[in-house]
Parts: structure tokens; C-alpha cells; sequence
């Protein structure tokens, strides 16, 4: 098991009714962690996702460690 | 010099202007986005911005700095708006000053597409109907 | 909107934006010519604009309503300064607002273009050696 | 003879002395005039010459009339 803080946004954010949440987990990667908030939350499904990892944009198949701040990222719409 | 920031009040265009100055300069282009009444027809009453600052931050230095490198500029500065804003408000602000105009326009181009695309804000949309939702989820 | 003019008095970006504002627009570009302090690596202190305003109006309008078939812009102003100015004073500013970025960039870049091209518009600079010359002649 | 108001701007108007003039010409064309008025004020050598008629572009090739204005267009340089 791994504790993990993860941050949410945007729709994420309403899904989870929480800006952020430490949760302690056994996902291996960001996208196995996703998958876990997914069923928890209730996520809907949100195509090109993307993830950041200790402030840095990180491939979904990162390998998490403990400790690791996450963020899911969906696509974003800025301007 | 080339900075971008979040802002959670009213942007302001004369102010940021006010940076890019430089005697050596002979042209500046800036951009603003502005909250439109309306988006794919559908009437918009207000909309919400929010942002990863921190990720974003680093993302929208790493655009000005490839702005600065791919165009001869010599100052660049983009904020973003963060929080509730209503229709006509500014969104996005960006500013370039360059010794000629075709650099500043190109960089100032560049800056908004990248900044739009990679950059990690997010937009909720309230429609006139009362229904909402967030942009691109 | 779109209009062309010709100023004696120091040019005004703050009150120009202004007049472009629309709530139907997301997207809003301004150009601002600055007078630099060199030209071909040769010091200038200042400079001097004369203008054939009447001809340079009906040419300016020209400019302008082109602007407004080629690209998709809600409105569009132009003013150009004449008589004396010092480094760093502004010569010329373009604003374009449009429902989107896209056509403002364009339209913008467009109308600088044309001005500076085909309005008859003179420049003379003073040089840090006492010389000076009309530009172009 | 025809009469002709020309204005001088610019490199012209500092040779000429003046910033317009009323002239009685036997030129046929603005060509012609220019030629003229290039010998009474010396004006020098300028590449690319255009011209206006009664406040509209004209080519220098056209002929004059009695009671035209006439604006010679030095190479422009705005912005």
C-alpha cells in the first residue's frame, strides 16, 4: 500500500465533492489510480485524460511511489 | 522579460502594457479573450475559470520561453483569468513587444494557441436555460 | 464598425479598445507601432509624420472595410499619428475584435500591412548626429 | 495652358519651399507636370513616384485638366 494525495478539478472536482483526498492505495500506475477513483466517484467517462505527478505532466502508465501528489488532468479549455 | 501569471481579479490591459515598454522596441501586439454571450449558439449568462496553478504556472513559462526562442521578441507576458466572470470580462491577456512587428505577431499567435492547449485551466459554461457544464469533459 | 483616422494628439489605446467592444466577440487584437530608438543600427532621437490626410482617410476606410470582407471581424479601428514624435511614442494602433481569434490575428496583421504600404503616410527621422532624412525617398 | 493646384508633401514640399502652389502648365500628364515642377524646385531623383488627381490614386500617364489638384506620392512610409 501507497498513500497518495491526489488534487481534483473541474468536473472531477464536482464528481468527488472535494478539491483533493489522500487515499491509500495499491494501484501501480496513475491509470490503475484513476480507475480505482473512477468506481469510487463515479467518474464520468472523459476521453484524452491526462496526468500530472509532484507538479509535472506524467505519462498515465507512470509507476506511483509513495508519497506522490497526483492530479488527473481533463482536457483543458483555457482562454 | 517574459512572465505568466493567474490572476483572481479583473485583468488589467494598461497596466501589463505598461511592462512590455522598451525604447528599442517597434512593435506590440497583444490579444484578449473576452467572455462571449455566446458559445455553438447557445446564449452564455457567466462562466467559471479554474485553474492548476501551479502546473500551470511552469506550463505557461515553458510557452513564453519557446516564444522567445523561436521569435525575436523581446518582452512576452500572458494572464490568465481564474474564477467567476461575467459575460464581456477578460479572460486571457497577452502581450509581446518586438523590435519588428512580424515577431510580435507571430509570438503573440503562438503564446495563445499554446497557451489554450497545454495549459491546465478549465472552463464551466452557464447557459441562459440554467443548465452548465464544463467545457471539453 | 471600422474607421480610420489621423491624430495631432498623443494616440489613446485605452479609449480606442472601447469603442471595439462587443459582447458577441471572444477575441480582440491591437497593434501598436512604437517609435524606436534606431533604425538600420543608426540612433534616432525623433520623428516626424506628415500625412495627405484626406487622400490617406479614404485610403485608411479602403483598408479597413477589405479587412472586413476577407476575414469574419465584428469591428475595426485604425489611427495614425502625425507631427513631432519622441522615442518611445506610439505611431500607429490597430484594433480588431471578432467572434474569433483566428480572423482578429489576421485581419490585423492585414490592415498593418496595407497601412503602412499604401496610405500616404511620410516619416521623417532625426538622427543622434544632427543628419536627418525622409524615409524611402 | 491649364491651371493645376498642386500640394507638396514631404521630401518634395521641403524642395519646392512650400506646401502647394498654383501653376499654369502646358504638361498634358501628370508625367509631364512632375518633370516641370522637378526642374523649377530640383527635387531629386525619387523611385516609385505616384500620384493623386483630385484626391483619388491616378496613374502618371493620365492627362490633366483645367482645375485639377495634384498630389505627387513619394514612396510611403507609415506605421
Amino acid at each position: 500500500m501507497i498513500r497518495i494525495r491526489v488534487e481534483f478539478f473541474a468536473m472531477l472536482r464536482e464528481h468527488a465533492g472535494r478539491a483533493n483526498e489522500d487515499i491509500e492505495t495499491d494501484a501501480g500506475t496513475a491509470a490503475e489510480l484513476y480507475a480505482e477513483l473512477s468506481g469510487r466517484h463515479s467518474f464520468p467517462a472523459i476521453g484524452s485524460m491526462k496526468v500530472a505527478i509532484n507538479q509535472e505532466f506524467a505519462d498515465l502508465d507512470s509507476r506511483l511511489a509513495d508519497g506522490d501528489a497526483v492530479v488527473f488532468i481533463p482536457p483543458v479549455a483555457g482562454g | 522579460m517574459s512572465s505568466f501569471g493567474f490572476s483572481a481579479d479583473p485583468l488589467d490591459p494598461a497596466r501589463y502594457r505598461q511592462l512590455l515598454i522598451d525604447d528599442a522596441c517597434g512593435g506590440f501586439v497583444s490579444f484578449e479573450g473576452w467572455v462571449r454571450n455566446h458559445n455553438d449558439n447557445r446564449p452564455v449568462v457567466r462562466l467559471e475559470y479554474q485553474a492548476y496553478e501551479e502546473l500551470g504556472r511552469k506550463e505557461g513559462q515553458r510557452v513564453l520561453e519557446e516564444a522567445r526562442q523561436k521569435f525575436e521578441i523581446s518582452s512576452a507576458l500572458c494572464v490568465h483569468r481564474v474564477g467567476a466572470l461575467e459575460i464581456g470580462d477578460m479572460a486571457v491577456w497577452v502581450g509581446v513587444s518586438a523590435h519588428h512587428r512580424d515577431a510580435a505577431f507571430k509570438a503573440c499567435r503562438y503564446i495563445i494557441d499554446e497557451i489554450k492547449h497545454r495549459v491546465p485551466i478549465w472552463k464551466k459554461e452557464h447557459y441562459a436555460d440554467g443548465d452548465s457544464g464544463w467545457i471539453n469533459c
